[in-house]
């Protein structure tokens, strides 16, 4: 998905084309989503994060469209900012505040994987630890107890062994990454499609990527 | 005309009376403004201009050299990089946050006005001492600045320096330095050819922002900023400023944009007055058609507002609504102001009323140029040298206050709050010697990086400026790069002092042999004059911003140890000499008399062991000798590598 | 049909955490005040256009409720008044 | 010694370029709201301690000039109300 002010939608495209696979740019302004199997929607500050990151964007044309097509089942992936669109346009429960400390945060962090029965880390396994870098100013997930109960935990911020710890932002329970309840929405703040090349410093970013590749593939039993 | 009206617009009397001749006639009250803004330190360079000169600009590789918006060098294959730097040193010191963030919005501008995708930015900043809380909210400020806009519009900033000195009280200098990727055969230029084709204004609805900014504030002291000149500081949107960027790229696809231009200093009277007077044609625009974000704006307004994220395209005639329409799916305004014309005049009208009518290059090219005098400190009343002081026993301990020094200390802390990744192709980022950005589909790397050692300069500004430029290409050399071309940030004094135009004719005297020697042209550069508080000025501050490339970006290096048992060799010679080195100042308060030895033939001797060394594979990692010395060079490559630590022998 | 203008006051609900409330309290501490709380909040003027008084209030209600404030994590209040005919 | 409560209301000066303000009312537009003008701005409550009302008026213009807003580009205004005897 392509909103005014993403950034990271040519990243996100040049992952996938990394991993061999079809992928093009979506306006905001499409309706019509009938022939993708994923939606991503990547980081950035669309709309410039005014007033609240994601809330503007979540109106867009293209957001009825996007929960339609979670509703039947698609693969939605939110990152960072997309993240952020999902929360404010409700397909995800809970809210990013701005980061503890309230400066951005852009380096490295761990992440430990809690949950591989998902599209997005079954070719994962629980306790794996991924080097994935972030970059955002308002990352600090906030979820009351009521919405703990309406979602996933996937991954959380840990030590490079997987201890807790590692939290860079104030998430409640060094939430990173989470999904809905059937765990075909998933939002994180990290950026796995900045972790894809040795060349940039770390390659941990394909395991979600692949995953989603495998969930599709045996999803529709044809080599994809 | 009154001496009042001239004066107010920073003219003096000989300049207005040159006027009134080029003109043949006294000038409107408007037109006065024009050429207020126009001739003003800042915009026209008349104090710098004659010694701007002495820079090579010629190479095989310069596609455009000094008088576009950026300089732009091939870099083989057809491809291509734009490079510039600018300096937003005034603005910063009223409003850090905003003055920083126009700043990187600005410079941007002058990238992708040349048709070229900016892929990283780096800032060089310097302030007086974190011991004064000022400091420490401009320099808080800035940062937050330069990251608000970098990160939102989605170009990584990459690298840059921090400095603090006391020299730099109440004057911060906020230079930042954009570099951008085209096909060569995307270039475009600022010039408006083609009569009848049609002039727009696109991005942003102008207001009243900045009116006197950048050039007027630019041409005076920095305590003489008058208050009223507060409200008008500029505000930057880095999503309007995202927004630009792609409308502009994807409006140059169309074929159908002749030239493109920012609107910076002087916003449109600038722009509507270079693109004319580069293309040897006039150019005539309706004020009244210019989109306004408040009511009841007068044509001196609209011509000096200096409003940001907005540009001039000259389009061919009958083609303006296809570039309109690209705009509108980008939401933002993109309205035909006028058209080219064939008479060499600057022509405004308010609708029907012609307003104001000047020959467009009186106004950019008939500006005076002033040889100010000179002065230059001769050898010997420097000889009363100052005794160095009596070298302590014990190292270790100035080694580890030195390591915690704010000029050596880690700017992590800095840095940390840029995107430094977005982008995905920064291959090294801040921390290094020099930045590295891959070309995606090549197999090349450009290196960039930003020095200036303001201590040098001021001790002895020929050499200093000399070493500026073999600095910054060492730096770019150290990581594997061949330094192919510079652009610059000429920070120095008030130039009606004949000290300061001392300083700033030896510095560029020795920049320009350093070029030579080592072969790197200039490709344009920005010069920041009246650096100056209640009659103290600033040292003479040189920046640097080296662009360097690597034709196989996997045979990069960086300046951290890669593993325990590896041989460590210094190249070149190290002296007992301590003239200018971050241990004076930093312990003493004191910069010494005189500069360390300095070679330019076995600097290019040295460089070019190194770049070799590199490409064969031999040297694994590679770090310059700069601030602090030897021992702080050592301690760096192993803070940045995996090794635990170093053994060396003195002998 | 008037001219309305409506000003909101978006706070952060209690129990939520405010980093920006407190990094402004330590500041104001660390200059010497006596401070006990610091709460940071927006404040948004609307100038819109309504049939009514009743529909104005309706209309900003909805305006809160969809977009001007998150309801996971915000409180909103405010006030409308007439600013006169719309010309 | 009293304990006060002051709120205080920051917003952009007049003429100082509002992008939040723009992108917000945008937003609204497209919603379908007849909307003419939003300025985004921020509102702070402090409560802190002081001997008297007028003390107390003093400080908060005070914290405000020297910190809670920026002169350059924000004008502010304020009340302040007793909350009560210090325990």
């Amino acid at each position: 998905m392509v909103f005014p002010g993403s950034n990271c939608d040519l990243d996100v495209h040049h992952a996938i084309r990394l991993m061999g696979q079809d992928v093009s740019y979506v306006w905001h302004t499409e309706t019509d989503l009938s022939q993708y199997d994923v939606v991503i929607l990547p980081g950035g500050f669309s709309y410039g994060d005014y007033l609240r990151v994601g809330a503007i964007a979540s109106y867009s044309p293209v957001m009825s469209a996007i929960k339609e097509f979670a509703y039947q089942g698609g693969l939605v992936l939110g990152i960072c900012n997309g993240f952020q669109i999902l929360c404010e346009a409700g397909l995800l429960p809970g809210a990013l505040r701005a980061n503890e400390d309230l400066s951005f945060h852009c380096h490295d962090i761990y992440v430990r994987v809690e949950d591989t029965d998902t599209p997005f880390s079954n070719q994962l396994r629980t306790g794996d630890v991924l080097k994935l870098p972030i970059a955002h100013g308002e990352g600090n997930y906030f979820a009351s107890e009521e919405d703990m109960k309406n979602l996933r935990v996937i991954f959380r911020y840990s030590d490079s062994q997987g201890n807790r710890g590692g939290n860079p932002n104030g998430s409640v329970d060094d939430i990173a990454g989470i999904s809905n309840l059937s765990g075909n929405v998933l939002g994180l703040m990290p950026h796995p499609e900045r972790a894809m090349e040795e060349l940039l410093g770390s390659r941990d970013g394909r395991g979600i990527f692949s995953s989603i590749v495998a969930y599709l593939k045996e999803r529709s039993g044809i080599s994809v | 005309m009154s001496e009042a009206l001239y004066v107010e617009v920073g003219l003096t009397e000989g300049e207005y009376e040159k006027i009134v001749e080029l003109l043949g006639r006294e000038p409107n009250h408007l037109e006065l403004e024009l050429f207020g803004v126009m001739w003003s330190e800042h915009c026209s360079y008349k104090s710098s201009r004659v010694h701007l000169g002495l820079f090579p600009t010629e190479g095989e590789r310069v596609l455009v050299g000094p008088g576009e918006n950026a300089g732009v060098l091939d870099i083989g294959d057809g491809w291509a990089v734009a490079l510039r730097a600018e300096s937003h040193n005034h603005p910063s010191a009223i409003e850090p946050f905003q003055g920083a963030a126009t700043g990187v919005g600005g410079i941007l501008r002058d990238i992708f006005t040349m048709g070229a995708r900016p892929v990283a930015l780096l800032d060089s900043l310097r302030f007086g001492p974190l011991t004064y809380a000022r400091n420490k909210y401009l320099f808080r400020g800035v940062v937050a600045g330069i990251s608000h806009y970098g990160n939102s519009v989605g170009v990584p900033t990459v690298g840059g320096e921090v400095f603090f000195d006391r020299s730099y009280q109440g004057n911060p200098l906020v230079n930042v330095m954009a570099v951008g990727v085209l096909r060569k055969e995307n270039l475009v230029k600022g010039q408006a050819s083609g009569v009848g084709n049609e002039i727009l204004i696109v991005g942003a609805k102008t207001g009243r922002d900045g009116i006197h900014g950048a050039s007027l504030l630019a041409s005076r002291e920095f305590n003489e900023a008058p208050l009223e000149m507060r409200p008008a500081v500029q505000v930057g949107d880095p999503f309007m400023g995202k927004l630009l960027i792609e409308a502009t790229l994807e409006a140059l696809e169309t074929g159908a944009v002749v030239g493109v231009n920012d609107l910076g200093a002087a916003g449109l009277t600038s722009a509507a007055s270079e693109t004319a007077s580069r293309a040897g044609t006039g150019v005539e625009i309706d004020v009244s058609l210019v989109p306004r974000r408040e009511e009841g704006m007068t044509p001196d307004e609209v011509m000096l507002s200096e409003s940001q994220e907005r540009m001039l395209f000259i389009v061919e005639q009958g083609k303006g609504d296809k570039v309109r329409e690209i705009f509108r799916k980008w939401q933002l305004d993109a309205a035909r102001i006028g058209f080219v014309t064939d008479d060499g005049m600057l022509r405004i009208r308010d609708g029907k009323e012609v307003v104001a009518q000047v020959p467009a290059a009186a106004l950019t090219e008939s500006a005076p140029v002033y040889e100010r005098p000179m002065e230059f400190p001769k050898k010997e009343d420097k000889e009363v040298s100052v005794p160095l002081p009596k070298l302590p026993d014990g190292y270790g301990e100035i080694l580890r206050s030195l390591l915690g020094s704010p000029n050596l200390a880690s700017k992590a802390w800095v840095y940390n709050q840029y995107d430094y990744m977005v982008r995905a192709d920064t291959v090294m980022g801040p921390g290094g010697d020099a930045a590295i950005i891959r070309i995606k589909g090549t197999d090349k790397g450009i290196a960039i990086s930003t020095d200036g050692n303001s201590r040098y300069t001021k001790i002895d500004p020929f050499l200093g400026g000399a070493m500026a430029v073999a600095e910054a290409a060492r730096n770019v050399v150290c990581v594997g790069g061949r330094p192919i071309g510079l652009t610059n940030c000429l920070n120095f004094g008030n130039p009606e002092n004949k000290e300061i135009m001392g300083q700033f004719r030896k510095a560029i005297e020795g920049m320009a042999l350093a070029c030579r020697v080592l072969g790197i042209p200039v490709t344009g550069g920005n010069v920041s004059l009246y650096n100056e508080t209640q009659g103290e000025n600033i040292n003479p501050t040189p920046l640097v911003g080296m662009v360097g490339l690597l034709e196989d970006v996997s045979k990069r290096v960086g300046n951290g140890f890669t593993k325990s048992g590896n041989l460590i060799c210094l190249i070149g010679e190290n002296l007992e000499e301590l003239g200018g080195s971050e241990y004076l100042s930093y312990v003493y308060d004191i910069y010494g008399n005189d500069l360390p030895v300095f070679d330019l033939e076995r600097e290019k001797e040295v460089q070019e062991f190194c770049l070799r060394g590199i490409d064969e594979g031999l040297i694994k990692s590679a770090h310059d000798v700069s601030d602090g010395g030897l021992a702080i060079a050592i301690a760096e490559m192993i803070f940045n590598g995996r090794a635990k630590g170093a053994a060396i022998s003195m002998t | 049909m008037g001219n309305y203008q409506a000003n909101l006051k978006i706070s952060l609900k209690k129990g939520v955490l405010d980093p920006q409330g407190s990094a402004t309290m330590g500041a104001l501490v660390s200059l010497g005040y006596e401070v006990t709380d610091v709460r940071v909040g927006k404040q948004i003027m609307v100038e819109f256009e309504a049939e009514s008084r009743e529909e104005a209030l309706a209309l900003v209600d909805e305006m809160a409720k969809r977009l001007l404030a998150n309801p996971v994590i915000e409180d909103y209040s405010f006030m409308v008044e007439e600013v006169g005919e719309t010309k």
